[in-house]
């Protein structure tokens, strides 16, 4: 079953509850800076999670002059051969969705691998503005989301 | 005219044949590149004008050829003159009118112009008795001297392309391996693969686009076979290319061609252009329907693009560095297409092959170095030239028999073969019948046939250094072992020709060669420590001299040796003449005296002296009676 | 898919794979100075020299090869650390650390192998390079080709053409980042970037200054790779916001 | 790149003219431009890159990697002598350092005047005559430093 990520606006409360996941996911100490989904946050308790689109025709598989930058065919994602970059940022610079981060911390680029086929942040998400669905199902809109019911988020 | 059929080829020869016999008298001047820089070039010009003078062209039918060269490089320049069989040595175009009113009209010899046998001071007129000539069996040289190199129809008089016209109208591609695998002939360039061998494994390498290379990057030093062959009979090379490629099926060829060889390249072009307009080359071969053209390429002067892939590489426009060959250059070579590479001989010797037949050539040499093989002896030997002998033949009767024994009658030391990845081989081995197998066994490796005769004025441990100097110039410095190790192992020695030398360099030596032969990435860097284990196999007590007595028994080493004149010189002042510093003081018929502060211990007085009295010792006893 | 065994263990392969990948794959740690993934193999440090065995060979016939470029075979037999592989890996680390005494990689990788001092002359000129030629093969790669080796031998050296600032260069820094002793220096700011001796102009996010990469490098790979040069001028960041805004736009559900 | 003078560049189109606009034409364009210029000016290299679509870099890269390349001009005759093993041992040695007393330089060097190059040269491939050097195009065998005079007068000339 072809798997997909979706991302409902509506529903982010901007809690970055992914983003701490992404981190751990992706390395013991849980920096921030290590999280490759991103929360644009727009105003209280209103956030947009932006994350890798594995676009088809991928600008950073293009200009990666290492041969880097690879589709894995389990998972669909564009994944990295960290043995083979050698960190020249050209897919940073070439991504037109500004997925490809830098880690300055680490002198590397990072970016969402879709964790092996299972994205570690779905799970955390509290509200399902974050999901991995067949890829049927990600055509459905989103169910509305009643903010004021909310409790706090603990 | 073109040649369109075996017919027109069969039709063309007699008519080269007819024109040759026409000649009924031909003198032959070598204008090989040593000849040439004697004046061979005047020689054979005078003896054009003298004729055209005195029309004897036309009245007993007298023609002269610029000949390729006769191999006896030292004699030079050479004329032979046929039928008589004659030959006369250190002509000078002066000479040429007596010659052709004595010999020519009067049929009768110069002695003067004879050759004097070096063992017994005889005089020999003939040709084929010269020790020199008797002994040799030409297979790939077997035109070079008896043709005119830029007149292919003398040389197909003289049987060229014979061989093609037989692969291409009598003979399907594989039978032509066939043939080649019958002769048991093996790469004349060094290494001895099988030719049949490789040509096999280039052929099932998959593809539709194949190359044929010929290699005329003659780098070692000392050799000169390939230049001869290039020069004095291009079109023996491109017959075998294009047998070659009609039995792999390709259409492109190349010949590599050191650029220090311009005779060489101007000569094969010109065959090339002659050969195409007549249709000996280029598309449908002899009316055959066999498509093949060979072209040019001059190297830019890198030893090591005599290595096969580093070759490829120069021929692509690269630098000239070598890759790994684990997957091998028969399926991967030029421009990554399946390729043969063979040196000059090889494919020189491929047309006689096909010509004469595979059994013909093996029936020659020993049971695993079938044929003939072409050596250029050199060095401190009388009779220094090119040379072409069955495989098998022992080291002395190369040396004492064609080579006349050691110049001035000093004592042999050793005979180096096989250039830079070769080694030195001492007295007690020159019984050793020359192959393959048997010179690698001694330590040393047959190379592209140069033997360097070394007599006791050689210091072997400067030879060593001489060899690993030059490899430290021509290493590519692609690997580590070859860049870095050439570099230390040229201090190392440094260090024990200025008598700076220590207990443990020798294992020391030993050891870094060990480390390159085993990691360097090409047969440059794998065999450059050759000639040190050689030297260090058969001449270790020199090494130890220097090291413990800071002495080298040859006298070369300058930092460690001083000069003296003993007191049976006879004061005939040939010495301070030649002295570049000065450094000889005397008056004739006196004892003369050499002023050791003055003295650079170049040893030009001692080459010079005629009565032997001048001796070297090591320098460190000098400094030992000052402070006496 | 070739089975071989790398140090008595067995290990199963992809079949167009050299004997340094099997390696890795048995867990087998072979030092490397001038492999690099993206990179074809190239031989030249000579360090991961190991010994090897084809099935038809005579078994105690091993050959001296270099794992990073010797295609596996099938029954294929690999020693990594047998006493003349070690021993040759011992010479070239020798050698290189006299060319590069200081460098603190030569030294750890030398001193791993029981290397602490060159036995050779020191190099008495300071260098780092230990010519390993992976920065001008990723240069051939990101497709400029602004610097190479030039003379050979001992002489040998990496060097823009005429030792002055390389035309070609287009300050991607991709030299400096893959070099595995860090002998390339260069300098970066907001405004200017200077590698070679060249400098670059940045291109800078509009919205926020910040460099994002030079000009040079935008050009050169917009050109290269077909991807707009508009992609190039923006940081990342502003990009993701981009994004952001995009999305919110879409929301079907308000 | 500044300070080298202009050189004429029609000799080089020329050149460029003969030889398919590729790769491995580089190293024959080279020859040829060595041959036509006596070494190889920078603005040459620049054009050839140019031409060939070969990188700048790796022109550069061949030039210095060949002996046969020199990128200084060299003077308007060439001494090569040949170090070959058979002259090697038959005293090359001496040669070149008779040549050092007698023009001032030492091997790849040229003289202030720009009349001769001295270069040493791997076996020219005349070894019977060791040892061999030549003086332009011309070659003296069995050459002996005690001679040199007249081999340098001689220059290119073939005068015995």
């Amino acid at each position: 079953m072809k798997m997909i990520y979706k991302v409902s606006v509506e529903r982010c409360i901007a809690c970055g509850k992914c983003e701490l996941a992404c981190a751990f996911a992706h390395g013991s100490e849980g920096r921030p800076s290590k999280s490759r989904i991103n929360i644009h946050r727009r105003g209280p308790e209103l956030g947009t999670p932006v994350v890798c689109f594995q676009c088809d025709d991928a600008a950073c598989v293009t200009v990666c002059p290492t041969h880097a930058l690879v589709r894995n065919e389990e998972t669909a994602a564009i994944d990295m051969v960290r043995s083979r970059c050698i960190s020249c940022r050209m897919c940073v610079a070439g991504c037109p969705f500004g997925n490809m981060l830098w880690d300055e911390a680490y002198n590397c680029v990072q970016k969402c691998d879709l964790c092996g086929g299972e994205p570690r942040c779905v799970p955390f998400c509290p509200t399902g503005a974050i999901a991995w669905v067949p890829i049927e199902e990600a055509v459905l809109p989103p169910e509305p989301l009643d903010r004021e019911s909310l409790e706090a988020v603990p | 005219m073109r040649i369109e059929s075996s017919d027109q080829f069969k039709a063309y020869h007699a008519e080269a044949r007819t024109r040759d016999e026409g000649l009924t008298r031909k003198i032959l001047v070598c204008c090989g590149t040593g000849c040439l820089a004697t004046g061979a070039k005047e020689v054979a010009e005078a003896f054009v004008h003298e004729i055209e003078d005195r029309k004897l062209d036309v009245e007993v039918g007298l023609g002269v050829k610029s000949t390729g060269c006769h191999g006896f490089c030292e004699r030079g320049p050479l004329v032979a003159f046929l039928p008589e069989g004659l030959l006369y040595t250190k002509v000078k175009a002066k000479k040429v009118p007596e010659i052709i009113e004595k010999t020519i009209i009067g049929r009768e010899l110069i002695p003067g112009l004879l050759y004097k046998n070096p063992v017994n001071k005889e005089r020999i007129a003939a040709y084929d008795e010269i020790p020199f000539y008797k002994n040799q069996v030409r297979v790939a040289m077997r035109n070079i001297g008896r043709i005119d190199p830029t007149d292919l129809m003398d040389a197909v008089a003289h049987d060229a392309y014979a061989g093609l016209a037989k692969a291409l109208f009598e003979m399907t591609p594989d039978e032509v391996l066939d043939e080649v695998e019958t002769s048991g002939q093996r790469g004349r360039g060094g290494a001895g693969f099988n030719t049949a061998r490789k040509w096999r494994s280039c052929k099932s390498a998959p593809g539709d686009r194949r190359f044929v290379l010929c290699n005329g990057d003659e780098g070692d030093p000392g050799a000169f076979k390939d230049r001869s062959i290039m020069e004095g009979d291009p079109h023996s090379v491109l017959e075998g290319m294009i047998i070659g490629a009609y039995a792999l099926g390709a259409h492109e060829g190349y010949i590599y061609v050191r650029d220090e060889y311009p005779l060489a390249v101007v000569n094969l072009q010109l065959a090339i252009i002659e050969a195409r307009k007549v249709g000996l080359l280029g598309e449908n071969i002899m009316g055959s329907g066999f498509d093949f053209d060979i072209q040019i390429s001059r190297g830019g002067g890198a030893f090591v693009c005599g290595e096969s892939s580093a070759l490829m590489r120069s021929l692509a426009g690269m630098t000239g560095e070598p890759r790994a060959k684990y997957v091998h250059s028969t399926a991967k070579g030029l421009f990554d297409l399946p390729t043969v590479l063979n040196n000059v001989e090889t494919w020189a010797g491929i047309g006689a092959i096909v010509h004469h037949g595979g059994a013909w050539f093996a029936a020659m040499g020993t049971d695993k170095s079938k044929g003939t093989k072409a050596f250029s002896l050199v060095g401190k030997v009388k009779n220094t030239g090119l040379i072409e002998l069955p495989m098998g033949t022992t080291l002395r009767h190369i040396i004492y028999d064609i080579g006349g024994g050691v110049l001035k009658d000093r004592p042999f030391k050793a005979v180096q073969t096989g250039g830079p990845s070769g080694g030195c081989i001492p007295e007690e081995l020159l019984d050793l019948p020359v192959d393959y197998e048997k010179l690698t066994e001694a330590g040393s490796m047959m190379g592209s046939g140069g033997m360097i005769v070394m007599d006791d004025r050689t210091c072997m441990v400067d030879v060593a250094r001489y060899f690993i100097a030059f490899l430290t110039e021509e290493s590519c410095g692609k690997c580590t072992p070859c860049r870095e190790g050439l570099k230390q192992m040229l201090g190392l020695y440094d260090r024990l020709i200025e008598g700076r030398g220590t207990d443990g360099d020798i294992e020391k030596i030993e050891a870094l060669a060990a480390g390159m032969q085993l990691g360097s990435l090409c047969e440059l860097g794998k065999s450059a420590p050759n000639p040190v284990l050689s030297t260090l196999k058969y001449f270790r007590s020199e090494y130890e001299a220097h090291i413990k007595d800071h002495a080298c028994p040859a006298g070369i080493c300058r930092e460690i040796t001083a000069f003296e004149i003993m007191p049976d010189c006879d004061g005939c002042h040939a010495c301070p003449k030649v002295c570049p510093t000065d450094a000889i003081a005397g008056t004739k018929k006196e004892l003369h005296v050499i002023d050791h502060e003055a003295c650079i211990s170049c040893g030009a007085c001692l080459d010079v002296c005629p009565t032997d009295s001048i001796r070297t010792f090591p320098k460190i006893e000098l400094a030992a009676e000052e402070v006496v | 898919m070739p089975t071989l065994t790398v140090n008595g263990r067995k290990v199963t392969v992809g079949d167009d794979v050299y004997i340094l990948e099997a390696c890795r794959a048995a867990g087998v740690e072979v030092p490397t100075l001038c492999n690099f993934d993206g990179l074809e193999p190239w031989g030249g440090c000579r360090l991961c020299v190991v010994d090897m065995s084809l099935e038809k060979w005579d078994d105690d016939w091993f050959k001296l090869v270099t794992a990073c470029n010797h295609p596996v075979e099938e029954g294929m037999t690999v020693v990594t650390d047998s006493e003349r592989v070690l021993a040759t890996r011992r010479v070239v680390l020798d050698l290189l650390l006299a060319r590069c005494p200081d460098t603190p990689l030569i030294q750890r990788l030398a001193a791993e192998l029981g290397v602490d001092e060159t036995s050779y002359e020191k190099n008495p000129e300071h260098t780092d390079c230990i010519l390993c030629g992976l920065c001008t093969r990723v240069c051939d790669h990101i497709g400029v080709s602004a610097i190479a080796s030039t003379d050979r031998g001992w002489g040998r050296e990496i060097a823009p053409p005429f030792n002055e600032p390389p035309p070609d260069c287009i300050g991607c820094l991709a030299c400096a980042e893959v070099c595995p002793t860090d002998h390339i220096p260069f300098a970066t700011s907001n405004v200017k970037r200077t590698i070679w001796g060249k400098d670059f102009e940045m291109l800078r996010d509009p919205k926020t200054g910040e460099a994002v990469i030079t000009k040079a490098q935008a050009e050169h790979f917009a050109e290269r790779s077909g991807v707009p040069m508009t992609y190039f001028e923006t940081s990342d960041k502003s990009k993701r916001l981009e994004v952001a805004k995009t999305f919110e736009k879409l929301q079907v559900v308000k | 790149m500044a300070e080298t003078p202009c050189v004429d560049l029609s000799k080089t189109e020329e050149i460029l003219g003969s030889y398919p606009h590729e790769e491995p034409s580089l190293i024959q364009v080279l020859q040829d431009v060595h041959r036509a210029y006596n070494y190889l000016p920078c603005d040459v290299l620049v054009r050839v890159a140019e031409v060939l679509e070969v990188p700048l870099a790796k022109v550069f890269s061949v030039s210095t990697f060949y002996k046969a390349f020199s990128l200084e001009p060299q003077g308007d005759t060439i001494i090569k002598v040949c170090m070959g093993t058979a002259c090697h041992i038959r005293g090359a040695g001496q040669l070149v350092e008779e040549l050092e007393r007698k023009l001032g330089i030492g091997a790849d060097e040229t003289t202030e005047d720009l009349r001769f190059t001295v270069k040493t040269v791997n076996c020219v491939g005349a070894c019977a005559m060791a040892p061999v050097m030549l003086v332009g195009e011309k070659y003296w065998g069995s050459a002996k430093p005690a001679r040199m005079e007249k081999y340098l007068a001689a220059g290119g000339n073939d005068e015995n």
